[in-house]
C-alpha cells in the first residue's frame, strides 16, 4: 500500500494515520472478537471517539460543521477500518447525515446519537427505484430490510415512495427484527404500522422515482457514495487477510519446507495479488474522478459499480482463498483469517452486490468497445 | 483365525440377497427404525446426541459392516456395504463416532493379538468404547513424516508425550489409537508405532477447538508423560505408519462420493425457487453447467465404484474424485452466495428453512478441499502417482 | 486407457487393433501433414482401405450386409481415429448409409464411392428441426452449408425440409464452395437450384420437424450417433495431445531440472487428467446406454449430450493447455502439438456445438436436481 | 559525451508541447504519412513489405524516439514515448523491424565505445542496418543461464559458435547482436559476453520456423566457427548478462498494454452481432465480464503508466500486467470460439471480413502467455520479487 500513499495528500495521510486509534494497521482483533454475536455488536463508547476523531462530519461542507473532504479521503478511511474489521456503521450513517435536520444533525455529528438510512428492500439491489414503504399523512407503512447494526440506532432515515422520513427507533408503530450474521453482527428488519414520522426537508416529496427531485437524487448519489466506501473497506479486509496468509506461506514448514516455496502455492499467492491490485486500481480511479466536478453523474456511478463489483468479488475470492493456503488451523474459529471470510461474506452484497453493478456497469457503459 | 464365531453375528448373512433386495431391506430398516429428528444433521453429532443410533444399530447386528461374522460384524462384501453406504447417505443418517468399527476393528483384526481382539472388539460393538483417532499434530498437518508425538519404554510401560489435533470428538471417546515416534534416530515414517490409550489416563487433556461452523467438532489432545502398558502397543514396533496406511481401506472412495454437491445442487435450485430466479436465463445456465459437472461425476465415480465391487483395489485415481467433487461442491455453494447477497451473509437459515442456508453450506463446504488431505497434497498424488511426472 | 481396455469386449479389442493400419497409436503423423491444406484432404486410397476393414458397415444390420455393432464399437473406432488425427470423413459417412437405396449402399459399403450428408444450415446447432432447404417435385433447392470434406464426396445426402434427397456433386444446378480450416480440411457450402434428385427411401416424406415419421427419425438418431462418436474422436486426439505433453514434461529441462518438476506444470497436468478421466467416464456411460435397448430415445439424445458437451470443452482445454505447457516450441507448425490443438477447433463444434448440447441436455433432464 | 550533435535530429523537439498537443501531431503525421494498406496487418510484417514506412520514419527523423536528439533521435522524455506508441498502436501501424533501434542503439550508447557508436548508429537510422536478436537457445528457452552458444578468441577475432531460436525475422537482417558463452568455468549468468555479428559472416544458416498462424516470424539460427573481429564485442567481457538485464526498459511495459484484449473484445462484439448475439442475456452477461476485466486493467496499467511518467523504474509488478492482459486476451478468444461454432474453425475471415476471424486470432493469442517470459515465469517472479516469498 506504500505506493498508494506516496501520491495522497497530507490530508489523507493524517487521515489513515488518525485511523489507527480504531483500527491499527495489523492490530490485535479482540475487540472484534469480544463484540460478535452481541447486541448492537459495537461499542458507543468507540462510536464517540469515531465521533471525536471527526470522521462523521467528514463528507459535510464546512457550513455544515464538517470538513469537507472528497470520497478519496473516505476510502482511505473506510479502507483502515476494512482492515481492522471494524464493526461500527460509519458507511450507513454517514449516508443519512446531510439529509438531517441541523440541530439533529449535530447531535448525530457529535456521536451522541445514531441515525441509520432504512432504504433496502430487495436483497443485492442498490434500490429499489420505487419503494413499497408509504410515507403518507406523516405516517410510515411498509417493511425495510438488511439494515446493518439496526439495533444500534436511535434513528432511522425511511426511504419511501414518497421521499425521505426520519423516525425514532422506539416510536409507535415501528418494529425492529434482527437476525445474527455471519461475522457476529446482524441485519435488522424494520416495520411500520403507521409509525409517525418526520419529514427530512422543506421540499416537497412527490411520487416518484428514488432518483427524481433534489434531495432523492442527493440520496441516490449518497448511496452510491456508500457503495464506493465498503468497496474500500472490503479492499481493505481483503489485502490484510491476503497480509496474514503470506506470513503463513512464509513461515509455516511442512515437508521440511518452508510452504511459501510450494510452486503452486506461490502461484495462487500471484494470482490473488493480481485480483488486489486490480481492485485497487479501480477503486481509486472511481474515488478520484467522483471527486472530480467536471465528472457527469453517469459516469460516477458507472466507476463506482466497476469498482463495487471488483471489490466484492475479490473480497471473497481472497479470504476465502486464505482459508485453503493455510489449510486445517484456518478452519477453527480462534484463528483470524475466518474472522476475514466471515466478514467479507455479511459485507460483500451490501449497497448492491457485484451482479447488480456489474448490469448496471453495461447499462452505463456506450454499447461498443473502442478498438 | 478359525470360523467358530467369537462373538455371535446378530444379523442375517445379507450377501446372497441381490443388490436391489439388499437395498430395500436397508431403506426399510432406515424409514422404520432411524430416530426422525436425526435426519440431515447439519453438524457433526456428539455421542450424547446420536447414541440412541448407535445402540439400535448395535441391537441389529449393524454396527460393523465390514467386519468378519465371527467377530460380530455383518460380514458384508464391499458392493454390499456401498450400497448400505450410500443408502445411509441418501436418507440423511447421521454420521457415528465410527473411529473404533472403521479403524480399530480393522488393525486388530490383521495386526492384534488375540487378546487384544477379544477386549476390544466386542466393547466397540456395543459402544462401550468410543475410540478417536491421534494422527494428526500441529506441525504435521498433512506431513505425517514430522510426527512429534513420542513413546518412550520404561519398564513394563510406555510413556507417551506429545500433542495431536484434529482429534474427531475427542471429548466423547474414552479410548485413543494413536501414532508416535519409538525410533528417533529413524528416518521420516519409519520408527513409528501404534498404540491404544485410554482417554481416562492421567496427564491426557482434551481442549476443544470451535470451528467455522461454530461447531466443537475436533479437539486438541495433549499427553503428558501418559503411560500404557506393554499390550497397549499394537503390531510391531515401528511398524505404525506401514499399518496406518494399509488401513486405507475402499472407504476413501467415498472422499470423492457426489452427495454432497448432489445436496449442494438440489439446495442452490431450491434457493433459486425462493429468490424467484428460477427462470432467469443466467442462472439456467449456471445452473446447467453444475448439473453437467455433476452428471460427469457420478459417471466418473460409477467407473470407480464399479472397479470396487468387481474387488479391485482403489489406486491413486481416486485423488481426481475427491478433487472433483470438492471444487464442484465448493463452486455449487460459491453461486449460491453470489445470488443470495445479504441473505448469504446469515447465520441462520432463511426463515428457518433448513434447506435455505447459502452462508451455512459455504462455510460447509470449505474445508472439504483441506481434509483428508489438501487438494495441493491430491494433484500432487495424481502428478507422481498416475501420471508418473518426475519428482 | 488400459483399465478402459480390460472391461472391453473381444469384438471391440479387435477393432481398436485393426486401426492400427491406419492410425497405428501414437505413430508419426507425416501422412496427416502431407494431406493439409489439399483437396479433398484425404486419400481415397486409405479410404479404400477402410471399406475393406469393414468400417463403413460397422453399424449397418447383418441384412443390410453390415456387422451389426453398436455405439460401443463406433466410438472405440473413432477414439483410435482422433489419437491418429485421420482426416478421412467417416463419421460423417456413417451417417447416409442406412438411408442408400441397396445398390448405391453396396458401393458405398465397398469404398467405391462416398455419400456425405448435408443436412446443416446454423453453426453449432444439430439440426435445424426445419430446414429452409426444400425438395419438392424432384429437384432441390436451398443451401446447406458445413459439410465436412464435402470436396471428396461423390453424392450428398441432403435433409431437406421435405425429406432426404440424394444428389450427385456434379449434378446440374449442384454447386460447392469450399472454405479450408485451421487443421488443413475444408468445409463446404452446397447451393442448389432446382438441382434433380432422388428421394430416398418410399415411406411419403411430409413437411414437417425432422424428427416426423420414421425414416427422419432414423436420421436424426444418425445424427445423434454421429454426434457421439465425435465425442469419442475428441476424447482420442486430448489423450493423445496430453501424452505427447506428459512426454514434454518427463524429458525437457530447464533451470536445471526437469520441467515435470516444477509443482504447478504437475498440478495443470493433474486437472488436464482429471479433465480427461471426466470425459471418458461421460463417453462410455453414454456409449453403453446407447446401446441398451431399454433405454428410451430421450434418455439417449440426453447422454448424448452430456457426452459431446464434455469432449468439445476438454479437446480444446486440453490441446490449448499443450500449447502453454510445452512453451514456445509448440508454437511452431513442425512441432505436433499444434496440429491437435487445430484438429480441436475443427471438430469441437461439429455435430452440435457444447453450448448446444448443454441447452439440450437441460431441456431433457427432470426438472429438479436429485437430493 | 557532450550535447553537440554527432548526427544532427531530423525532427524538432516536442518535449515542450503539451501532451494532447502531441498527440495531436502524432495522430496527423500518421493519418497523412501512413501507407493505408499496411494498416492493423495480421502477421508481423517482413522487412520487404514494411521498408517504406520505415524510410518514412527515417525521413521524417522519427524513426529512434527514444535515442538523444545529438544521435540522430527525438530524444522524447518517456511520457511522450508512451504516448507515441500508444497513438501508432491505436492506428494499427505496423511493428518494424525495431531491434536496432531498440536494443543495439541504447546498449551501444550506454556501454558500446564511440567507434561502435559512431560506425553502427547512423547504419540503424538509415535502415542500412537491419537487426535481429540472439538471446534465446533450444535449450534456454525462459533459462538464459543454460546459454550454450560459445565464443572463442583465437588471436584478433572471436569464433562463435552454437545455435539461436526464436530469432524473430532474422531471414531479413543483416545485423545480429547475441550473448555467448565466453568463460565456461563460470556458474549460470556470470561468463557470458555481447557480440555484434553480420549475418552476412561465413558459417551462418537462418532456418524460417513457420509457426501455428503459418507464418515464418521467427528463424533458428546456426552459427558455426564464426569469426568476428575483436571489436565486435560490447563493453566489458563477461558482463553480457547484466548489460542484456539493464537494457529490459520501460517497453516491457507494452507486454502488459490492454490493447490486444481491447481489440480482441471489439472483435467478440462484432463476431456477437453477426452471429446475431448480441442480444442474447447470456452473451450480455460474459460481455460484460470482459469488459469490467479489461476496464480494470486499464486502470491497473494506468497507475503504472503515470509512475513511469513520473520518473519511475518498473518493477517486478509488471509481471501482473503481462499476466492479467495474456489470460484475458485469451479468455476472450476462447469465448469467441465457443460461439462462433463452425465459422471458429475456418483458416480465413468470415466472409473476408478481416474483424470477423475468431480462430485466427485464437490461434494469435496462444503465445503470448508464452513469449517475454512464459506466465508461469511471471508468477514466479511476482511471487519471489513482489510478495518475497521465499525461494
Amino acid at each position: 500500500m506504500d505506493e498508494r500513499l506516496r501520491s495522497e495528500d497530507e490530508t489523507i495521510r493524517l487521515l489513515r494515520e488518525s485511523a489507527a486509534a480504531i483500527a491499527p494497521r495489523g492490530g490485535p482483533l479482540s475487540r472484534i472478537r469480544a463484540l460478535r454475536f452481541t447486541l448492537p455488536g459495537f461499542s458507543r463508547e468507540v462510536w464517540q471517539e469515531i465521533a471525536g476523531l471527526g470522521w462523521l462530519g467528514l463528507r459535510l461542507s464546512e457550513a455544515e460543521g464538517g470538513a469537507g473532504l472528497g470520497m478519496e479521503a473516505c476510502c482511505a478511511l473506510a479502507e483502515e477500518l476494512g482492515q481492522g474489521l471494524v464493526p461500527e456503521p460509519l458507511i450507513p450513517a454517514l449516508i443519512s447525515l446531510p439529509f438531517l435536520p441541523p440541530a439533529l444533525r449535530a447531535q448525530a455529528v457529535a456521536g451522541e446519537i445514531i441515525v441509520l438510512p432504512a432504504w433496502q428492500e430487495e436483497p443485492g439491489a442498490l434500490g429499489p427505484p420505487r419503494p413499497i414503504t408509504h410515507f403518507e399523512r406523516g405516517v410510515l407503512s411498509g417493511q425495510k430490510r438488511f439494515v446493518p447494526m439496526a439495533a444500534g440506532a436511535d434513528y432511522f432515515l425511511v426511504a419511501a415512495a414518497e421521499g425521505l422520513a426520519l423516525v425514532p427507533k422506539d416510536a409507535e408503530g415501528v418494529s425492529l427484527v434482527t437476525a445474527m450474521t455471519q461475522d457476529g453482527g446482524h441485519l435488522g428488519t424494520l416495520s411500520f404500522e403507521d409509525a409517525p414520522a418526520e419529514p427530512v426537508s422543506a421540499e416537497p416529496l412527490s411520487a416518484g422515482p428514488l432518483s427524481a427531485g433534489p434531495v432523492l437524487a442527493a440520496f441516490a448519489a449518497a448511496l452510491d457514495e456508500a457503495a464506493l466506501a465498503t468497496a474500500a473497506y472490503l479492499l481493505g479486509l481483503a489485502d490484510r487477510a491476503f497480509l496474514l496468509t503470506l506470513d503463513y506461506l512464509r513461515t509455516r514448514e511442512q515437508f521440511g519446507r518452508k510452504i511459501g516455496t510450494f510452486q503452486a502455492l506461490q502461484h495462487r499467492a500471484a494470482d490473488l495479488k493480481l485480483a488486489l491490485e486490480l481492485t485497487r486500481a479501480s477503486l481509486w480511479q472511481a474515488a478520484r474522478r467522483y471527486d472530480d466536478p467536471a465528472t457527469p453523474p453517469g459516469e460516477r456511478q458507472r466507476l463506482v459499480s466497476q469498482a463495487k463489483a471488483r471489490a466484492s468479488r475479490t473480497a471473497l475470492e481472497v479470504t476465502a482463498a486464505a482459508i485453503q493456503l493455510h489449510g486445517g488451523i484456518a478452519y477453527t474459529d480462534e484463528y483470524d483469517a475466518g474472522l476475514f471470510l466471515r466478514k467479507a461474506m455479511v459485507i460483500t452484497p451490501q449497497f448492491g452486490s457485484a451482479d447488480w453493478h456489474a448490469r448496471r456497469f453495461a447499462e452505463l457503459s456506450p454499447p461498443d468497445e473502442d478498438l | 483365525m478359525s470360523d467358530a464365531p467369537v462373538i455371535p453375528p446378530r444379523a442375517p448373512d445379507y450377501n446372497p440377497l441381490d443388490d436391489e433386495a439388499f437395498r430395500e431391506v436397508v431403506r426399510e430398516f432406515l424409514a422404520e427404525n432411524y430416530p426422525p429428528h436425526l435426519r440431515f444433521p447439519p453438524h457433526r453429532l456428539h455421542w450424547a446426541e446420536c447414541k440412541e443410533w448407535y445402540f439400535i444399530l448395535a441391537e441389529k447386528g449393524w454396527i460393523a459392516p465390514g467386519w468378519p461374522r465371527q467377530w460380530g460384524g455383518m460380514g458384508l462384501s464391499p458392493a454390499k456395504q456401498i450400497i448400505l453406504i450410500e443408502e445411509f447417505e441418501r436418507f440423511g443418517a447421521a454420521r457415528l463416532p465410527d473411529h473404533g468399527i472403521v479403524m480399530v476393528g480393522p488393525l486388530l483384526l490383521r495386526y492384534g493379538t488375540d487378546a487384544q481382539r477379544r477386549f476390544f472388539l466386542p466393547r466397540i460393538l456395543s459402544g462401550e468404547h468410543i475410540w478417536c483417532q491421534g494422527y494428526s499434530e500441529p506441525n504435521a498437518g498433512s506431513d505425517l513424516a514430522a510426527l512429534r508425538t513420542e513413546a518412550v519404554r520404561e519398564g513394563e510401560a510406555w510413556v507417551i508425550t506429545g500433542q495431536k489435533i484434529w482429534t474427531t470428538l475427542a471429548q466423547d471417546a474414552n479410548w485413543m489409537f494413536l501414532l508416535a515416534r519409538t525410533d528417533k534416530t529413524a528416518k521420516k515414517q519409519e520408527g513409528i508405532s501404534f498404540f491404544l490409550v485410554p482417554m481416562t489416563s492421567p496427564g491426557i487433556r482434551v481442549r476443544p477447538i470451535v470451528n467455522l461452523e461454530l461447531h466443537d467438532e475436533f479437539c486438541e489432545v495433549f499427553l503428558d508423560q501418559v503411560r500404557v502398558p506393554l499390550d497397549h502397543l499394537v503390531g510391531e514396533i515401528n511398524q505404525g505408519w506401514s499399518m496406518a496406511k494399509a488401513l486405507l481401506g475402499f472407504e476413501r472412495i467415498f472422499l470423492g462420493s457426489p452427495r454432497q454437491a448432489a445436496n449442494a445442487l438440489a439446495r442452490l435450485k431450491a434457493l433459486a425457487d425462493h429468490l424467484g430466479l428460477a427462470d432467469d436465463p443466467h442462472f439456467q445456465r449456471r445452473y446447467t453447467e453444475f448439473r453437467l459437472d455433476l452428471a460427469d461425476h457420478r459417471a466418473l465415480y460409477a467407473v470407480h465404484v464399479a472397479r470396487l465391487r468387481e474387488g479391485e483395489a482403489l489406486g491413486a485415481e481416486v485423488s481426481m474424485l475427491k478433487v472433483h467433487q470438492s471444487e464442484l461442491f465448493q463452486r455449487i455453494t460459491a453461486y449460491m452466495l453470489e445470488i443470495a447477497a445479504e441473505y448469504g451473509g446469515l447465520l441462520e437459515p432463511i426463515g428457518g428453512n433448513r434447506a435455505l442456508h447459502p452462508g451455512g453450506l459455504f462455510i460447509q463446504s470449505r474445508p472439504v478441499s483441506i481434509y483428508g488431505g489438501t487438494n495441493e497434497i491430491q494433484r500432487n498424488i495424481i502428478a507422481k502417482n498416475v501420471l508418473d511426472l518426475p519428482g
